[in-house]
């Protein structure tokens, strides 16, 4: 593994080098594939639901499948993900509910973020999930600082962090990535280069020749791996994990993907996009690539799937039904957790707002990103 | 004069400009082959070139470093800012350095450019895509401020932007981009900065409003109307320069004054309006002086609608002044 | 009851908030070995080793953003950043991070932490040492933003701050540094954020000045009271969350009101309390609402002694409250 | 050469090698040591000016002289400097006088800056030499910004940056170099590693093994060489400028150098430096070393460097009585140059301050740093 070759594990015919499988148990197998089917699942309804005009804004990650959930399966449930916003998997391997997910599109009042933040900027302190932030690459440096406190304090947290390939562009990945090479700290980053940041190209986003290159510029090992591989993603991010816990340092990992939706739902990527190169990705889908590792296996059938598709198409419908029945979040919540306790400033914008009659406004135009 | 929409209008701007300026150059995140995300550089990259109208890294710092070089060594950058709230990036890159340039070479180097950013909500934007930090800028000596209502402002408005000597930050109400529409001088049209606009003559109570906030400011001018007062207001167009003396005189006529903003209350450009007020006009002043604004919290995504300063709360900024 | 320096002071806080929790930490540049450059953590790396006091490659976007990480992940991180003038390259890590923490994640995340740096103008440091930006954070939701003006107050106020459960821009007048002296009660002493302090009574005028401009409020009272005229001082202490009562009654009772402030005049933090005044006590002023203040330039070398308000310009603004 | 071997041309004894000596004019060489020779007298006598509390602050490039005068005299006088505070040998190279150097410290009313700077924050437009900045790095995107100016414009300029190592930690290194990546923007990125940031050592600004090695990430050759060798530099810097002027994109040089006196003079670097460092740099200074090869090439005696400094002392020391007697620049100056034409607030702030009667303010303090 280095930083200008790639990983690969899964063979095109589903076969997998004996030197290289990370061996993982049947049960841990048919986890990983489930959660990334619900990942697909999930994204496509969603994604749905925004066309209906019944939600917002969606963001997919269509194609990354892989990339997301078999790099956080090498963590443990105590260690922390500071993500991007293009890692709907990973609460879903964390166990977070359908519920959780479909309230923060809503922004309802049950929403874990009390409906502050556009759809798909989720926050799941259940599950060491970091509230995602929109401005590009601010997570980077948090990573490292957390790194540096768990260091600090002694324990054996390990922090994982995402972000694409426009987000190496960043101030933050320059200085999130030098901090921890200089405190060693116990963070693996997870550059999912899906090849396009909106509608900039790769190679209009930096002349290096790979991203993994980059890790050099720190001290780091940078690993490149192919990032439709889900078992060479989750052992190389197992040993940068392995690595960081031993107090070891840290580690880029470059997986290499492809967005094959458009950047959003306010996107439309045949505006600037090759349908050719959308064509040939297409062939390398991650779920289906993993589809027959696992036949080879014995461990998936369609039978399976459709059972599986259907059971979880049951629980988010389920789901979106209920968030969509909630109400707003009232009014008293505008004005709360912006310090813990509020200024008399803002007890008084409350109470002014409270005061008002007459209809609320309702001239709320369309998001167009 | 053909009727058009706000970003239209500054699609129109910046095509005129290039065409008229060689030395003009437009470049940000995505503004090349999609034409920016709200689609105000449609057509230019198919028209100039990539090489004067072309994509960026994502790194706000590079954007506008790059063009505080490029301006430094003689050519004329019009930086996009995908929205306000990713200028932070480049914050030291703007006050630090765009701001300060010809002061501290003692005008041996200057920095003629222009910022042009989306700002502002009103689009469900929520916390990260709804932002109006104009007041940071209007604090930062050096920079310029222009901010207009109007498609024909819009246009005029950013030409001058363009022409300045120094850098100017062109902040767009992007909730207006395409909800207001308005006749637009073909070819060239020029609105100098440091001018305000009397948007609607009135003799009660004056209302100082900007951006998106003029179409609101209008709506409660007209219900106030219905209550038989008579409002004025004054779009000040750009908040650096401030044409001060507009607003002073429409006070000191109507004894009243009301700032509308969107942004977070505590130290908003409202302020501003308000302390000179309060310095400049207090023996004429009959109420309070009122800020209607944005609440000091972050911007929310669901309460959006609460957040805005909308007719009500104008009307019941307005009416403060009244009855107090 | 010792007698100490404004930085000495700092310190001693640091010192004790240190031995009280050692979730506390320090780090910034050179603030190991070195002690800082004006060395207000001289001895903390010697005491606490460098897991608790370190120094930082040079990146205030690493400083800030670790120290968020770190808010984030559970220890109270105190992060020094050597000079204001210097904090924008992480300005988007304080404004949209630190401050918004709390609320975009509906209170599951918060981000305790200080940001302390040596602020304004007075020492010769020119164009790049001297600038006063509080109002940047100060219109920044989610920030508290707390300057000291005297040695007891720097150590009560940096020990609430340091306790305080959101990010707190803790600002030091460093021209205050060495040249104000004064007692500081040993061991724990807390000053609440949000309780300003009347520094001198009156009742005439209320003159509204923090940090470094307090001591140059006090000669100007000095010499009005030798006209005469009976000044009253409030100093915020804190100016998010700012006391407003404190300054209203006081107005209230003097009828007049002049802020004080090194930054550039427009939109600093005087226009904010220009504006309060003016909306809430506009019923009891006798005089013009005035401001001294930076002018609106960026900051000078040469002559950095006309660009300071000082105690003739302080007077003078007074003066304007009576004749006008 | 490359990005961890280290390029040095002049020998312990003065020799070079001569496949690497660049070969230059028996006028050039000599210009370049009379250029380091000012530049050190020049830092010597402005230090012991502050000393002596006549200017206020000062920063030395002591032992850094080879670096910056070596690296700017591969230049043509139509390129462009974006420099930092270290490199007072490239105003004296490119022919400004002391004159305009001395105001500069004064802050006088015949600054080029017009007093607006502290002193070392020099700006000389006749010499393509911009204004230099306090905030660390920003010039490096500025660089980026005008070599991507001289691309669209069709001019062959080629633009030399400087910075430090703590400079590398940056934003402003990053996009910068990123950027010139991207556009092959004609620029020389020169980074004087001088070991230290004030008092943090290059271990604690970085785990790269070395400076040159970042340059991998924005996809540009990065080379390390000697910095305390004329030769060495100058040969680096002209190949890097002619393959910038070429059209061939951007190169980073790595100066491996020392910062031979305290950071500033406000610091005192006995208080976290170690003097066996010094010392052993101390063997390596520029100016001896090229000595003892220009000695070899006959062009070095005592009684030539004894004529040249008493002539660069005389000059200097006759500058800076005249930079001492000029007034501070006029009142109505500090109101100037915000804007082109001045906006109606500065008009007014400017009449009220000149309507003040009695003493102006006194009691400014010292500068610590
Ligand atoms: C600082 C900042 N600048 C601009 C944006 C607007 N923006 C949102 S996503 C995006 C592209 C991100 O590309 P990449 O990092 O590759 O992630 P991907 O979307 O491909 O997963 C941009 C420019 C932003 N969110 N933040
Ligand atoms: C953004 C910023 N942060 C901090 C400082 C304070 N400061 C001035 S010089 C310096 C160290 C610079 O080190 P380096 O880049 O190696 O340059 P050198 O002084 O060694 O030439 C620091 C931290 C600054 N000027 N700008
Ligand atoms: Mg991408
Ligand atoms: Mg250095």
């Amino acid at each position: 593994m280095s930083s200008t070759e790639l990983l690969t594990i899964i063979e095109k015919d589903g076969r997998a080098a004996k030197d290289k499988d990370p061996n993982l148990s049947d049960a841990e197998l048919k986890r990983l594939y489930a959660t990334m089917l619900a990942a697909r699942i999930m994204d496509e309804r969603a994604l749905a639901l925004q066309r209906q005009g019944r939600i917002g804004f969606y963001l997919q990650a269509l194609g990354q499948e892989a990339s997301h959930v078999g790099s956080a399966a090498a963590l443990r449930d105590s260690d922390w993900f500071f993500p991007a916003y293009r890692q709907p998997g990973i609460p879903i391997l964390r166990g977070v509910s359908f519920d959780d997910l479909a309230n923060e599109w809503y922004g309802n009042d049950v929403d874990t973020s009390k409906g502050r933040q556009m759809p798909v900027h989720y926050s799941f302190r259940s599950a060491n999930f970091v509230s995602i932030s929109s401005p590009i690459g601010t997570q980077i440096t948090q990573a490292a600082g957390a790194g540096m406190a768990a260091r600090i304090r002694g324990d054996d947290t390990v922090f994982m962090t995402y972000f694409g390939d426009g987000g190496t562009s960043s101030n933050d990945f320059h200085s999130g990535l030098n901090f921890a090479g200089v405190y060693k700290a116990p963070v693996v980053f997870v550059c999912e280069n899906n090849q396009w940041a909106i509608s900039v190209p790769l190679k209009g986003q930096t002349a290096s020749e790979t991203i993994a290159a980059k890790a050099a510029a720190y001290g780091m090992p940078g690993i490149r791996v192919d990032g439709n591989d889900v078992l060479a993603v989750y052992r190389v991010c197992k040993e940068a994990v392995e690595r960081a816990r031993k107090g070891d340092g840290p580690t880029l990992v470059e997986t290499v993907t492809y967005r094959m939706g458009s950047h959003s739902s306010s996107d439309d990527a045949a505006r600037y996009r090759d349908e050719a190169e959308w064509e040939s990705w297409k062939q390398r889908d991650p779920l289906q690539r993993f589809q027959r590792y696992l036949t080879k296996r014995g461990l998936w059938s369609q039978d399976w799937e459709d059972e599986r598709a259907a059971a979880i198409k049951e629980e988010l419908n389920a789901a979106i039904k209920r968030a969509e029945a909630r109400p707003k979040p009232p009014l008293a919540s505008l004005f709360e957790d912006v310090f813990m306790n509020p200024t008399p400033q803002l007890r008084e914008q409350q109470r002014q707002l409270e005061s008002l009659e007459g209809p609320e406004a309702d001239d709320i135009g369309e998001f167009p990103l | 004069m053909a009727q058009s929409t706000l970003i239209e209008a500054v699609t129109d701007a910046l095509r005129h400009e290039m065409r008229n300026d060689d030395r003009v150059v437009v470049f940000g995140e995505d503004v090349g082959k999609k034409g920016g995300v709200f689609g105000a550089t449609t057509g230019i990259q198919e028209e100039f070139g990539d090489q004067r109208c072309f994509d960026t890294p994502l790194s706000e710092c590079g954007i506008i470093g790059a063009a505080v070089g490029m301006a430094v060594y003689g050519i004329r950058p019009i930086a996009e800012i995908q929205f306000l709230d990713f200028i932070y990036p480049a914050f030291d890159q703007i006050v630090s350095e765009a701001a300060k340039m010809r002061y501290r070479s003692g005008g041996e180097y200057t920095c003629p450019m222009v910022i042009r950013t989306p700002y502002g909500g009103g689009i469900r934007g929520g916390h990260y895509h709804s932002q109006s930090s104009e007041a940071y800028f209007c604090h930062t000596p050096g920079l310029k401020v222009v901010i207009p209502s109007t498609p024909a402002d819009a246009k005029g408005l950013l030409i001058s932007s363009i022409r300045d000597e120094d850098p100017v930050m062109f902040l767009e109400p992007k909730r207006s981009y395409r909800s207001v529409k308005g006749e637009v001088p073909e070819g060239e049209h020029v609105v100098p900065l440091g001018k305000g606009r009397v948007v609607r003559e009135g003799t009660d109570v004056t209302v100082v409003a900007y951006g998106a906030m003029v179409p609101v400011a209008e709506k409660a001018a007209e219900a106030m109307q219905q209550q038989g007062k008579s409002v004025e207001i004054i779009d000040p167009r750009s908040l650096v320069p401030l044409d001060e003396e507009l607003i002073l005189e429409s006070v000191r006529k109507t004894g009243r004054c009301v700032s509308v903003y969107e942004a977070p209350k505590t130290c908003g450009f409202g302020a501003e309006i308000a302390a000179i007020v309060a310095e400049k006009a207090i023996g004429h002043l009959e109420g309070p002086v009122v800020r209607v604004a944005g609440f000091d919290t972050p911007f929310p995504y669901a309460l959006e609608h609460l957040y805005m300063p909308d007719v009500r709360r104008v009307v019941a900024g307005i009416e403060k002044t009244f009855n107090w």
